[in-house]
C-alpha cells in the first residue's frame, strides 16, 4: 500500500470530480484509469464513468472523437461519478468544446495550450482561441504548453515526435497527480510492466510523467490554485480492489462456477458494451471456462442452451438487439426447464441506437418479450461490485429452479469502477448442483420437485435416464408431446407458478434508506442506485420525508415490495428509460407510481434526483 | 458402455423409444429411422452416450423415435446446440438431425459455421426438397418451376446443391446417400459416425405427400445403374445397369471437367477410369454437382479430410491452461492492485 | 342461389352444432366445408372451427391424428362455432373417443360401425367395442356401415379398395345434408370443378354423396331422430360469401394497396397457422402483389422494411415464434420511421407450443417485445372478416403515421370462417399516398409533419432526395447521426408521441353491448369478441347489469376507454392468455381489472364467458 | 439520369456526401471510398438512383460517406433489405456493403441464399480479418491462432473462405480486389455493375489499428509480382516480380491440380500455362483457394456465369399474370361462391 509522504501545505478537500477529456488517441481512459488506481490506494472513496465515442479512433481534432473519463473520490462514502467536474482536463479544442459546458463555474481548466493550433480550433468550430479571447473567465484556467514540455522530457529517447507526443497524458497525469498530492510510483510500476517487451517506451513515458509532477512541485501555478489534499476515506475494513462491472460480472459467474460445481460455458457474440465480458473470460480458461464466440446471438444462446442440457452453466452475454435476437431460445429454454443465464447489458435504443452510451430500457424486453406466455427470472444490479453478486444469484436460481434468468447491468455499470471489498471465497453459499444418476420410479423428465416446481436436470450420458425434449407443449404426467387442451392451461399454470415462487426463496423487499412507510417513495432499480441513494441521503440530512427503495429482483418482486409501497403517500421511479419499472408497478399493484424520467444515454446526476424529490414533496 | 452395465449385445429394439411415430404412411423418413436404429447396435453405441438433436420439420420428428438422449430444438438452430453440448461433454455421440429447409433456409448459417469449425457430430440433412412439416411450400433445393403454394406460378429461385455448400464452407466430411437404399446408407453412417470433426450426410428423401418422386429421376430401379453412382475410395469411378454396358467417369484431358465415357467404346478400359479419391477437394467439387440426366449422381463419401476437431483443440486449450494458468479463485479476485483498509 | 325444396314435415331447430370428426385422411375439412358452403347457401348464419393435428398424416386409425370440423348454423345471428355439437360424426373409433366427451348429453351420435374394427379399436384404447357395451346410452345413435354402403355406391366406377373408400365423407355428407334439409346441389358443382380433370373421381364422390343423401330419403332412422330443418337467419341484406381470417387478411392487404395505391410486397416465411396468408398473396400476382419466401423471419421483415424504404407497402406475415425473430429489425423499422405491417397469427406458445392451436398470448410481445423504447401500433382483428377491414386500417396508420403497425389475429380466426357481408371497394376510404419529389427548404430525411410528426416518405430514385438512413440515433434538426444526450431524450419522447397520436386518428372506443356505465363490464380483444358478446348479450336477456367493450386498437387505446372503464363497479377481461390486456389495462389506468384466462389451445366457450359473468356479479 | 435534370458529366464530388468520415486514419476503407466515388462517375451512375446499403460494422459506414441513396441496417442483413428493395423498384443501382463479421459470420445465410437468387446487386465485402467496430475480435476469415481479445490463447476456428463459399453457395459472379490497388479496384467494380445478377467482390483490406499487416503477405510491394495473379479472361494465367521469371499456372496432368511453373524451365512455355476462362466454374474453385506463401492469390474476376436474376424472374412473373389474371378487386372478392340476403 502506498503512502502519502509529501510536505507541502495543501488545502484539505472533500471531494473533488476530476475529468480528463482528449482525442481517443490520447489516452484518456488509461491516464483515467491510473489516476483512479492511485487514488484508491491513498484510501479515497470513489466512483468512475468513461464516455468514449462510438469510432474506433475517429480522425483527430473532430468533436466526436472525444475521449472523457471522469473520476469522483472524496473522504466519505460516495456513490456517483459526480455530477459536474471541479476539474476538467482539456487535450485538444474538440475536448473543451465539448466539456466545457459541464465544469463548475469557477472550476479548473487545465488546457493542452500547444494543441489549439488553427487546424484543430477550426476541427472543434472555434472561430477564435477561446484562450485568447476571455470566454473561459469564468474558470481558472491553468494553459501549459504540454506538447512541448513533454517532447523535452522524452527527449533522450529518440522517439519520433509522433511517438514522443503519446506520452503526453503520462505528463498530464504527473500534474494532476501532484495537484492532489498523490505519489507516482503506483502507475510507474504499471508502465513498467505493461512495456516489459519495450523498455524505452515504458522508460519514456515514465520520463513524462515524473516531469509532469515535477512541474507541479517546482513551477509556480497561478494564485488560488492548488495544491489540495482529500483526506482518506473511512471504509469499512478489508482488502479493495477497483472493479468494472464487466470484470465483476465475469469473476461472478466463474464464482459461480465454483460454488455450484459445474462447468461455465459462455455462448456469445461480440456487442458493445458487452464485448468485454466475452474477453475477461476467454481469459479464464485455466479455471475450466469454456468460451465459444458464436456466429451470432442466436447460436451464442443456443449453445449455452446445448451446454445446459449437458450439464453446464451455460450463460450468454449480450446486449438488447442481441436479446432481441435471443429471444426465440430463451422461449425454448424455458419450455426445456432449464437453466441459463443470459446478461444483457443495456445500451441507448431502439435498434443500434447509443451503442456507447447507457440506458436501462431493455426492462420490459426482459420482461415480455417473447412469444407466448414464458415468464421467466429478471435479476439487475445496482453498482459495479454488485455485477459479482448478482451473477451469482442469476446462476443459483436458474439452477435451483431449472429456469433462465435474465440480469440487467448496463453500459454504465459495465465500464464504471468502484473500490470494491474484495470476498472470501469460503464466505460465499455455495450451491452444490445434483444430477440424477437413478431412474427414480415412475421417472420422467418433467417430473418436479414439489416445493420449487423444478424438473430433474438428468444429463446425456447418464445411462438409463434416456430421455426427449423439445419445444412442444408436454404432458404433466409423462413429459411426452402433448395437444391436450386441459394439460396446456396446466402447464402454463405451472410454468407461470414455478417462476412465482422464486419470490419465496430470495430475501424479503427492504428500504434501503429511510423509514419503511412515509411522505415520499423512491423506487429504482439497476444503475441509478448511486445517484438516486446519494439524492435521497441529501434530501434526509435536509430533513425532507423520503425514504428509498432498490430493486435486485425485477420479476417475480420480492415479498414485501407491495406493503412497503403502500406504506408511501407518493411513489417515484427514475428510471434512464421512457417509463418501464413504473409500468410493470402500476399493474402489478395498482400504485400511482410516476416515472422520473431521462433518457439521454447519461446516467443520472444527484441534483436531478434531488430535484425530483423536491418537486414531489411540493406537490404532495 | 457404462460400467454399472454388463456390456450385453444391443439389438434395434435398444434405440427404439415407446413413441407412437406421426409421420405419414410411406415417407422416406421411416427408412432412415430404421436404417439408423438398425446400424447403432452393429458399431457397439450406448444409447446413453449417444444424442439426436434436431431442429423443426418433419424431420426433425426423429429423436423422439430413437431411445437415447433426444433434443427437439427449434427451427434452424440445431448446430448451435450441439456445438454447446459437445463443448460440454465431448465425450456424446451427437447426431444432428435436420431437413433441406431447417438446415439450408432458416439454419444455413449454422451448418456452415459448424462445418468450418470442424465440431465433432455427424449432420444428416434428410433432403425431400420440399417444406413438409408446414405443407409442401418450395424449399432451398426445390428445382425452378416447382409449383407448391408458396409458388403457385413455378419457383424461380435457383437452387442450392447442399454438398457443394458444404464443401464451399469447408466441410471436410461429406457423404450422400439415399432414404431406401440401406444397405449404402447404413455404412455412410457408420462412415460418418468413425469421423473425428463434423460430417455431413445428405439423404435424398421422398415426401410422398408434398412433392413425391422428387428423386425419381435417381432411384428409378429400372435405370439406377446408370443413375447412381457408388463412390469408393481408390475404386475407379464405374456404374451402369446390370445387364448394360459399363460406364465410367472420366477428366476430359487437361481440362476441369467430367465427362462420362463406356466402358470398350473407342477402345476406352477402366484404367482411363478416374479413380475415387476421397482426400482429393477438387474432386469432391466436381462430384458434388453431377445430376443426372447428364451424369449419375455421386453417392457416398465425396470428401474426408483428416483435420482437427473444434471441440477436441478447445478442450485441449482449456486443460492446457488449467495446468499452467491461476486456479484459485480467491488468488484470481486479487490480481492487480488491492489495498487494505484498516 | 340455392333453395331448400324438400317438403318432408321437419323438425324445426333454432340452431345446431354438429362436429366432424374423423382420421386426418377422411377428409373432414372437406366435408366439413362442403356442409358450411351450403348452409350459408340456405340463409342461415353460421360460424365455424377447423380443429386439426400438427401432424401432416398421422398414421390412420390413431387418436392423435384426429381432425375434426364443427359448424354452428341458426336461424338468428350467431358468433361463435358453439360450446358442445348437438350432433357429433364420427368417422372411426378414435374419432369418437377424443370427441364423445364434448357432445351434448341426449345429442346425436353418428358412427361409421364398420370401422370399429379391433385394429383400430385397440388404436383407440378401447379395449371394448363401444358400440356394443352400453357406454353411450347418454346418446341417440345412430350406426351404420358407412363403408360398406360407400363401397356398394361406387361400386360401377370400378375403383380399388383403397380410393373407392376415400369417398366415405361424401356418403357421410349426403345424410349429413339430408338429416337438416340440405340440398347436394352446390356440392355436386363443387366436385365436377375440382376433379375436372378426373371425372371419374368426381362422379364415384358424386354417387356417394347421392346414396348418403337417399339413404336418409328412404331408410327408416330410429325414431326421434330427425329430420330437421334450421329457418333462415334475418341478415343485413347484401351479397355474402364465406370467409376464413386469413383469405380476408390476404384480400385486405391486397384491398390495402389498391386504396393506397401502393403496389404491395410481402417477405414472409412459412410457419402454422400463418403460411396460408402467404399462399393467398402468392395466388394473387395479377393484382401486382409481389410475394417473396425468404430464408427465414428475419430476411422476411427485412425484405419487407427494403420494400417500404423503396416505397412499397412492405408486409410480413408470421406467428409468434416468428415475430420473436424479427424483433430486431422491427426496432430497425421504428429507428427509420417506415411504414411496415407486420401480421402475427398467434398459435399456443411458449416456443413451439401448439403450433395448430389458438391463442392470444403474443400481446405482450407485440407492446413490448424489443430492445430499447421503441413503441409502434398494435392492432387487433375481432372476427375472420374483421381480419379483412384491419388489415386497410394497419396500412393506413403505417403510412399515415410512418411506423411499423402490428396486427394480431390467431389461429382460431385464420382457420375459422363466418358468412361476410362482400364490401364493395368503391365504398372503402382511399389513402393514397404521396411521395415528395421536389425537395422542400431545409430537406431532411426526419423533417416531421407537423400534426402527425411523420418524417417525409422520399424514396430512393428521386432525384435531389438523395439522403441516408440507418439504425443510429438522429439528430431532431438535421437527421444525422447525433450522440447529444438531450436529442435522443427529444428523439425518444417524439417517437412516444408520434405513436401516442395516432389515438386522436382513430374512433373513439365504443361500447359494443350494453351501457356505457353500471355493475360489470366485460373487455375483450382479437377472437374472443364472438364469445364475448354472445355470453353478455345472453346475460342482458337475463336481465343482467353488464356491458362489452371490445378493443381493436391495444397500443395505443383509442380515447374514450378510460371514462367506459371507469364507468363500471369491475372490469373483467376474458383472454386466451394468462393475462396480458389485464396488465395493459391496470398499468395504463390503475384500474382492478380482472383476467378470466383460458390457455388451453381453444377457443372460449360462451358458457364459460356467462359462468365468469356470473360469478362476478355474484361477488359485486 | 432523371429527365428534369441536364445531363452534365458528374465528378467525384458528386458522389461525396457532406458527413465527416469516422474511420481511423490509414484505414484501408477510405481507398475503397475513394475509387467507387471516383469510378461512379465514369459509367454515367446517377446518384438518384444509385443506393448503398449495409450492415453493421466499421466497413458498414460506407453509405454515410456517399452522395447517393444510402441505407446503414441491422448487422448482417443487409442483402435481405437489398432484396425487398430491388424488387419493388429493379432500376434501383444497389451496392451491398458489408465485412467479414456483417456478411460471413451473422449474415452468412442471407449472403448465401442471395447469392444463389441471383439478385442484381453488388455486394463488397471488405475483408479486414478481423472486427473492427467492436474493437478486434477474430473473425470468421482470421487464421487458425489468432490472438485476438475473445481469443487471447489463440483462435482455433478454421477460417471460411469468402469466395469458396459463394461459390458453393452458387454465386455466378465471383471476384476480388485489394483496398489499395485503385487501378484494379475500380475496374473491377465495374464489371461488377455491369453484370446483371448478384456480383460478389470481396475486398483485402487492411485494419491498421486491430489487424495491421493481414495481407501484407499478398500484398508486399517487393514481391507483389509473385503474390498476386491478375486473372484477365482469355488470357495466360501469367505472374511474376517484373525483375524476376515469369511465372505461370498449369494444372498438373490429367489431375485436378493446379501448379506453379516458371516460363523457360524445363522447356515451360507460355502454352502451358492455363488460360482464364470466366465461365468455367470448376477452374473458379480451384483458383478461389490459392493463396501465398505457394501460390499467388488470384485476383479480378473468378467467375462470371451469366443466368436470370431474380429481381427480372420476379417482376416477369408478376407482370404475365396481370395480363392474364383477374385484376378487378370487386371481382376477386366475389370469386367462389356468393350469396345474397334480401
Ligand atoms: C421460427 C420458425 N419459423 C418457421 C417455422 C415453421 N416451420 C416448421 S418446419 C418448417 C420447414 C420444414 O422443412 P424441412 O426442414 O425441409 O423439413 P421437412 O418437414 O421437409 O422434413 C417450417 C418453415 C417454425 N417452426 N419456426
Ligand atoms: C445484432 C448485433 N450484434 C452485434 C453487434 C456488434 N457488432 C457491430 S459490428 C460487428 C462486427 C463487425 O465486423 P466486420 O463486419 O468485419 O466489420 P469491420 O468493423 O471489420 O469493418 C459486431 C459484432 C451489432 N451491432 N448488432
Ligand atoms: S409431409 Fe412428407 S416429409 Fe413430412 S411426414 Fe409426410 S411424407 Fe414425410
Ligand atoms: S478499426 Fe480498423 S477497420 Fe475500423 S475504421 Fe479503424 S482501421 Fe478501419
Ligand atoms: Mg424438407
Ligand atoms: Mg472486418
Amino acid at each position: 500500500m502506498d503512502t502519502f509522504s509529501k510536505s507541502e501545505t495543501r488545502e484539505a478537500l472533500d471531494s473533488v470530480v476530476i475529468r480528463f477529456a482528449g482525442d481517443s488517441g490520447d489516452g484518456m481512459q488509461l491516464t483515467g484509469s491510473q489516476f483512479t488506481h492511485t487514488t484508491a490506494l491513498m484510501g479515497n472513496d470513489l466512483a468512475t464513468f468513461p464516455d468514449f465515442p462510438a469510432e474506433i479512433r475517429a480522425p483527430t481534432g473532430t468533436t466526436y472523437g472525444v475521449s472523457g473519463f471522469q473520476i469522483h473520490f472524496a473522504s466519505y462514502d460516495i456513490m456517483t461519478p459526480g455530477d459536474e467536474p471541479d476539474v476538467l482536463v482539456a487535450m485538444n479544442p474538440a475536448a473543451l468544446t465539448t466539456n466545457i459546458g459541464d465544469l463548475k463555474k469557477g472550476g479548473l481548466l487545465i488546457v493542452a495550450r500547444d494543441a489549439f493550433t488553427k487546424s484543430n480550433l477550426k476541427k472543434a468550430g472555434y472561430e477564435q482561441n477561446p484562450l485568447e479571447d476571455h470566454s473561459l473567465s469564468a474558470y481558472r484556467v491553468i494553459d501549459l504548453d504540454i506538447q512541448a514540455m513533454t517532447l523535452a522530457a522524452v527527449e533522450p529517447f529518440g522517439l519520433g515526435t509522433k511517438d514522443a507526443l503519446r506520452s503526453k497524458n503520462m505528463w498530464t497525469l504527473g500534474l494532476v497527480l501532484w495537484l492532489f498530492g498523490r505519489e507516482y510510483t503506483a502507475t510507474v510500476d504499471w508502465l513498467r510492466q505493461k512495456f516489459a517487451k519495450k523498455p524505452e517506451i515504458a522508460e519514456s513515458n515514465i520520463a513524462a510523467l515524473k516531469a509532469g509532477h515535477a512541474y507541479g512541485e517546482t513551477a509556480e501555478l497561478p494564485s488560488g490554485i492548488g495544491p489540495y489534499e482529500v483526506p482518506k476515506a473511512k471504509l469499512e475494513p478489508g482488502e479493495y480492489r477497483n472493479i468494472t462491472g464487466n470484470d465483476a460480472l465475469a469473476w461472478g459467474l466463474t464464482a459461480a462456477s465454483k460454488l455450484s460445481g459445474l462447468k461455465l460455458v459462455l455462448g456469445s457474440y461480440p456487442i458493445t458494451p458487452a464485448s468485454s465480458v466475452l474477453h475477461a473470460l476467454a481469459r479464464l480458461k485455466s479455471f475450466g471456462v469454456t468460451t465459444f464466440q458464436a456466429e451470432d446471438e442466436i447460436a451464442a444462446v443456443c449453445a449455452a442452451v446445448g451446454a445446459s442440457w449437458g450439464g453446464a452453466l451455460g450463460v450468454t452475454t449480450t446486449s438488447g438487439p442481441g436479446v432481441a435476437l435471443k429471444a426465440e431460445a430463451i422461449g425454448l429454454a424455458i419450455m426445456l426447464e432449464l437453466p441459463l443465464v443470459v446478461v444483457d447489458i443495456q445500451r441507448g435504443g431502439p435498434s443500434t441506437g447509443l451503442p456507447t452510451k447507457t440506458e436501462q430500457s431493455d426492462l420490459l424486453q426482459a420482461v415480455y418479450g417473447r412469444n407466448g406466455d414464458s415468464p421467466l427470472c429478471v435479476l439487475a444490479a445496482a453498482t459495479p461490485g454488485d455485477c459479482f453478486y448478482m451473477a451469482i444469484e442469476a446462476a443459483r436460481i436458474a439452477t435451483k429452479f431449472m429456469t433462465p434468468v435474465m440480469l440487467l447491468t448496463d453500459g454504465y455499470l459495465a465500464n464504471g469502477a468502484e473500490p470494491w471489498k474484495i470476498p472470501s471465497m469460503a464466505e460465499l453459499p455455495k450451491f452444490p448442483v445434483e444430477f440424477p444418476t437413478e431412474r427414480p420410479e415412475g421417472f420422467h423428465p418433467y417430473l418436479r420437485d414439489p416445493d420449487t416446481l423444478a424438473r430433474p436436470w438428468a444429463i446425456p450420458g447418464t445411462p438409463g435416464l434416456e430421455h426427449r425434449i423439445g419445444g412442444l407443449e408436454k404432458d404433466f404426467n409423462s413429459g411426452n408431446i402433448s395437444y391436450d387442451p386441459a394439460n396446456h392451461h396446466k402447464m402454463t399454470k405451472t410454468r407461470a407458478a414455478k417462476i412465482a415462487g422464486i419470490a419465496a426463496d430470495v430475501p424479503e423487499q427492504q428500504v434501503e434508506v429511510g423509514e419503511a412507510s412515509g411522505d415520499l417513495l423512491v423506487v429504482g432499480w439497476g444503475s441509478t442506485y448511486g445517484a438516486i441513494t446519494q439524492a435521497v441521503r441529501r434530501a434526509r440530512e435536509q430533513g425532507k420525508p423520503v425514504s428509498q427503495v432498490h430493486i435486485r429482483h425485477l420479476f417475480p418482486f420480492a415479498r414485501g415490495l407491495d406493503t412497503l409501497l403502500r406504506g408511501f403517500k407518493k411513489v417515484i421511479v427514475p428510471e434512464m428509460n421512457n417509463g418501464m419499472l413504473s409500468k410493470l408497478l402500476r399493474a402489478e399493484f395498482l400504485i400511482d407510481a410516476v416515472g422520473v424520467n431521462k433518457i439521454s444515454g447519461q446516467p443520472f446526476k444527484v441534483r436531478e434526483i434531488e430535484a425530483a424529490i423536491d418537486s414531489e414533496l411540493e406537490n404532495l | 458402455m457404462s460400467p454399472s452395465e454388463p456390456a450385453k449385445k444391443l439389438t434395434r429394439k435398444d434405440f427404439t423409444s415407446d413413441q407412437d411415430i406421426r409421420w405419414c404412411p410411406g415417407c422416406g423418413d421411416y427408412a432412415i429411422l430404421a436404417t439408423i436404429q438398425r446400424t447403432l447396435p452393429t458399431v457397439g453405441a450406448d444409447p446413453a452416450k449417444t444424442v439426436f438433436l434436431s431442429g423443426i420439420g418433419c424431420s426433425s420428428r426423429f429423436p423422439y423415435y430413437m431411445n437415447t438422449y433426444g433434443f427437439h430444438s427449434i427451427h434452424g438452430r440445431a448446430p448451435a446446440f450441439a456445438t454447446g453440448l459437445k463443448l460440454t461433454n465431448p465425450e456424446l455421440d451427437i447426431w444432428v438431425i435436420t431437413g433441406d429447409g431447417d438446415g439450408l433456409s432458416i439454419g444455413g448459417n449454422h451448418l456452415m459455421h459448424v462445418l468450418r469449425r470442424n465440431v465433432d457430430l455427424q449432420i444428416i440433412l434428410f433432403n425431400n426438397r420440399i417444406y413438409g412439416l408446414t405443407k409442401g411450400q418450395y424449399s432451398p433445393t426445390s428445382l425452378v418451376g416447382l409449383r407448391s403454394p408458396s409458388t403457385p406460378l413455378g419457383s424461380v429461385d435457383m437452387p442450392v446443391t447442399p454438398a457443394l455448400l458444404a464443401l464451399g464452407a469447408g466441410a471436410r466430411f461429406v457423404a450422400r446417400s439415399v432414404d431406401t437404399l440401406a444397405k449404402h446408407l447404413g455404412p455412410t453412417f457408420v462412415e460418418a459416425r468413425g469421423y473425428r470433426g463434423t460430417s455431413f450426410i445428405e439423404v435424398l428423401q421422398n415426401c410422398p405427400v408434398f412433392h413425391d418422386g422428387a428423386w425419381n429421376h435417381v432411384k428409378d430401379r429400372a435405370h439406377a445403374g446408370q443413375t447412381m453412382l457408388m463412390l469408393e475410395h481408390g475404386k475407379p469411378m464405374l456404374f451402369g445397369d446390370k445387364d448394360g454396358p459399363q460406364q465410367g467417369l472420366r477428366l476430359k484431358p487437361n481440362t476441369l471437367e467430367l465427362e462420362v465415357v463406356t466402358l470398350g467404346e473407342g477402345g476406352i478400359t477402366e484404367a482411363d477410369v478416374l479413380v475415387h479419391d476421397e482426400t482429393n477437394r477438387p474432386m469432391a467439387f466436381l462430384l458434388a454437382g453431377l445430376e443426372p440426366p447428364n451424369f449419375p449422381i455421386a453417392l457416398g463419401v465425396l470428401l474426408r479430410e483428416q483435420a482437427a476437431a473444434y471441440d477436441a483443440s478447445v478442450v485441449a486449450q482449456v486443460e492446457s491452461a488449467k495446468q499452467s494458468g491461476l486456479t484459485d479463485m480467491d488468488a484470481l479476485l486479487r490480481t492487480g492492485h488491492t489495498w487494505t483498509v484498516e
